[in-house]
């Protein structure tokens, strides 16, 4: 039906919708030749792939948050999904779907507060699922591990903090909250095989909980694996598909685990920096600092020279290790101050380094270190990437 | 949630509820022929003046340019100064994951629109554009874009870019996303 | 009380409140010395005065907006204020109350609508009654005059576009919503007084709505008063006190009437630039590009050489003429991509420049020309000035 | 709305609540003596490293200077560099309508914090910080600092800056708006 058809479609209807609808009616104008009227559409986003990047951009604590879809191939944004403060944002089933665990009030900053999960096919980028939570997410500057879904996708949980520490389990089959599930003095949540999931507790250990159905759980500790003056920065590295756990100090130490159904299995630390580079003031520095090509083991962290306890400020080098014998490969300068690097797990793999100051993304060749392309204007102050684990 | 895109089903959407809310009062009956119809055909500035201009590219962020005047161009569809561009005020769809006539992924086609007569460089011709307003997200943000030729106050609201053009849209979510530029007529 | 009387104080209840108490706990700190914790409070903004200020910032049709109060005789941000999209700020009973009209979506930019008007005290910044009003605001980048309170202060009225036209009456005494008042094809709202309020018709006509509490009222068109095509701004200047209306046209030719209980009356059109000025290219341009100090019957025009249909495009000079007569005063030169003004109505003029794209609030000496203050950072795309009128 | 802003109201009705909702499993019951008191005391890093840094100002306009390190100046408390900020995240209330100790109007100041220890080169003293969020309204955008000198990992929440410290705050609004740093403490 084109425009011109509509003015006629109306005036049989004998009723018409306001002022709303006589503007829009004017659209049918015959002093223009009649024309097609060129046809309207929605677009689809293609399926994802492993090359598929979202950047989450929460603003500086800001109420309103927007995730944007990046083909990571050529840069160009495929669409962009809305959320409210904070939002943990996770892909599952091959980053065919997004989950967004948001907090909302009905009085901008104040008022009720609302809590709820949404699920986005990524192609459409419909809302699927709208799942009610309890008002308990604990609300950090973005901390991706915070949030997760379990390894089969089965299960999406999230962290509270206050008023007791617990992990909110939330049934993605069923589309509702389970339970509160009570923790002791633990963060992050990193999933393991067999309804398990693993967190990361004040005294230097792991702690699995084992989960049901409903919630119920069992919860062991590991040994201490990191001395308490090594510590360990916000954003590590965790694969839910080789469920393997790399974890940078601020001193550039990196701490492993194995995270299975029958216990953490930890590896000997490895040390990026030389004594002389550690005497250069080589630290590692930025928000998502370290990311693993799991197939090569090739493990990249973001670094620069810089003082102590400047661990958060953005660097402009990436160090090239292999993750199980600490060997150097390569140095990439990325000449940007980025924040938060990823690299994509196919075997032509892309490092993606996005910089929150000039609210771009950056695609470098992750062999070569030649940048390929840029995405700008994410927004206020992007610094989260998430990535389709299991793709390909 | 479905996908009605046609205007069928977001016209008889508003129809059903004008009926449902308005009662005796339609829209007819209300303003009369008023607005409808031939009374406004002289109003719309078709005189080709986008030709006559002396002045640059209209962009938000170079405003000695775009206060000399528009002047279009028609190589760059995510460019502020393409000539279909010449009446909108917020941001190309072309550059939020949309097309120049398509929406991006999971926003809301809205069936009203404000229209303008932007002439195109490239064939010479003067074209009718019923800017149509993508809906149901938070503004886009890319390609941000204000350009005003031929527009008018709002006591004309069918050629007034201020308002968030997104009646009818799905949910009556009347949140602004992106705009499009179909071309819907020809200056004859 | 202070932090360390806090924990014994926890102690002694025997119940404390999960791990956020505890972190806050820590602060009871016995390695320092135990000096005075000073003291904190909640500050309280002065007094309303003529040279108070508010910035609106509503981003460019973002769903989130900001009110920041500030002090015109310093610049000093005094507070911010919360809003939603495309709000109207409101001031009344000499600048000591803010009402604000918002509209909010439960699921950022999707869901269910709720608008609703909140009042602010304007020292304390407290939200002082919330409103319900029915969810039909017309959503426009921000017009100040689509939204209005009545001359008393007693009610406040907004515009709604579809599915009909209609005014919406709310009673400020009551704190509630009365009815909508169906209206022609009929824009903005300029109070008068004894319960009348005036809209701008399409056919250049003014329209008298005299309503009473119940919102009953009758309507009565004026004489047409421009010819259609003389394109009147969207953003005239009225004053609440002196219920003069002002209202420029593309080519800087001004309109102006007085709006009283009895009907509208019409003054000769001005013209504010010469013939050699408008073969220079001289035309206003920019949102609020009008403003008048009530006074000494000053106008002063935002304006620039510009091409055709540029009358949104900043402007960096002002004029400045006899409202009455059209006399040029004076012509500023403001060194800035002005997008909106607004002169005090004190007997020792401030005129306030708003840059939406430097995000900037500048203050000149209205007489002089000099300018004597700066508020920089006001947000993402500020350009509505809201000036208490009928202080001093 | 009512302004209580003693501390005793504020733990009162975050004790209540509490007690409310987590019925027996109390603070103290759940993880002991682990967090309070006396275990925490070794690791406030209260070294007065401050006064060895050989870096520049920290400003979030000026990475290289921030990756530098910390390097405090005394004279102006809008600054991200005053000393008093050595490990803010976020806005300075002062620049917001507040001060270094009041919130702005309109908002509420949260009972909880994260603290830090900072040198102050006036007095070559160092002091003991307890940042305070003042909540219940948007992000205030103005003097927006990230400083992270002695800030730890959120496993050692007392000492990070990444959190929303809006805990208790009035009517539970856990939205930031801008962080006040009073001294509560000194190196002794």
């Amino acid at each position: 039906m084109t425009l011109f058809n509509l003015k006629s479609k109306l005036r049989q209807q004998g009723v018409v919708g306001g002022l709303a609808a006589a503007a829009m009616m004017t659209a049918a104008y015959p002093a223009f030749a009649d024309i097609p009227v060129e046809k309207m559409t929605l677009e689809v986003a293609p399926p994802s792939d492993s090359k598929r990047v979202y950047v989450t951009d929460p603003g500086h604590f800001q109420m309103t948050s927007q995730v944007f879809t990046i083909d990571g191939n050529n840069n160009k944004i495929l669409g962009m999904s809305d959320a409210g403060k904070l939002p943990h944002v996770l892909l599952g089933d091959k980053g065919n779907f997004m989950a967004i665990a948001n907090t909302w009030y009905d009085r901008i900053a104040r008022g009720n507060r609302d809590d709820y999960i949404e699920v986005f096919d990524t192609q459409t980028h419909d809302v699927t699922a709208d799942i009610d939570i309890p008002e308990g997410r604990f609300l950090t500057a973005v901390f991706t591990h915070m949030a997760t879904l379990s390894t089969d996708d089965k299960h999406m949980m999230f962290q509270q903090f206050s008023p007791v520490p617990a992990v909110g389990l939330v049934d993605l089959e069923q589309n509702q909250f389970v339970k509160m599930m009570d923790t002791p003095d633990c963060y992050h949540l990193f999933p393991a095989p067999e309804q398990n999931v693993y967190m990361h507790c004040r005294d230097g250990s792991m702690l699995r909980i084992n989960y049901d159905d409903e919630g119920n759980s069992t919860q062991t500790h590991s040994k201490v694996f990191h001395p308490e003056d090594s510590y360990l920065v916000n954003e590590p590295y965790y694969s839910d598909v080789t469920n393997r756990l790399v974890w940078p100090d601020y001193e550039g130490r990196i701490y492993q685990a194995k995270l299975t159904a029958d216990g953490a299995e930890f590896m000997e630390p490895i040390e990026v920096f030389t004594e002389e580079e550690k005497a250069d003031r080589w630290r590692p520095g930025g928000w998502q600092l370290v990311t693993v090509h799991n197939d090569t083991n090739e493990l990249y962290l973001l670094a620069d020279q810089r003082g102590e306890f400047t661990h958060k400020t953005p660097s402009r080098y990436v160090f090239v290790i292999d993750a199980d014998t600490g060997e150097r490969l390569r140095k990439m300068e990325l000449n940007h101050e980025i924040d938060s690097i990823a690299v994509t797990q196919d075997d032509k793999p892309y490092l993606f380094a996005l910089s929150a100051n000039e609210q771009t993304l950056y695609t470098f060749d992750a062999k070569t270190g030649k940048k390929i392309g840029e995405t700008a204007g994410l927004g206020r102050y992007p610094h989260i990437l998430t990535l389709p684990q299991d793709s390909e | 949630m479905t996908k009605k895109l046609g205007f069928d089903a977001a016209i008889e959407k508003l129809s059903r509820r004008t009926a449902n809310k308005t009662g005796r009062r339609g829209f007819v009956g209300k303003l009369g022929g008023f607005l409808v119809g031939a009374t406004l055909l002289p109003l719309l500035p078709v005189d080709r003046r986008g030709r006559l201009k002396e002045a640059h590219a209209a962009d938000a962020s170079n405003l000695d340019a775009a206060r000399a005047g528009w002047q279009p161009q028609d190589q760059d569809p995510q460019a502020c100064d393409y000539w279909r561009h010449c009446s909108i005020d917020g941001n190309v769809c072309d550059c939020c994951g949309g097309t120049l006539t398509s929406c991006p992924p999971g926003t809301s086609l809205s069936p009203s629109s404000w229209v303008a007569s932007c002439y195109n460089p490239g064939d010479g011709q003067t074209y009718l554009i019923a800017y149509r307003d993508c809906c149901g997200k938070q503004t886009c943000g890319q390609c941000a874009c204000l350009n005003t030729e031929g527009e008018l106050p709002v006591y004309r609201p069918e050629f007034s870019n201020d308002i968030v053009w997104c009646f009818g849209a799905e949910n009556d979510d009347m949140t602004y996303h992106c705009t499009i530029s179909p071309v819907v007529g020809k200056a004859s």
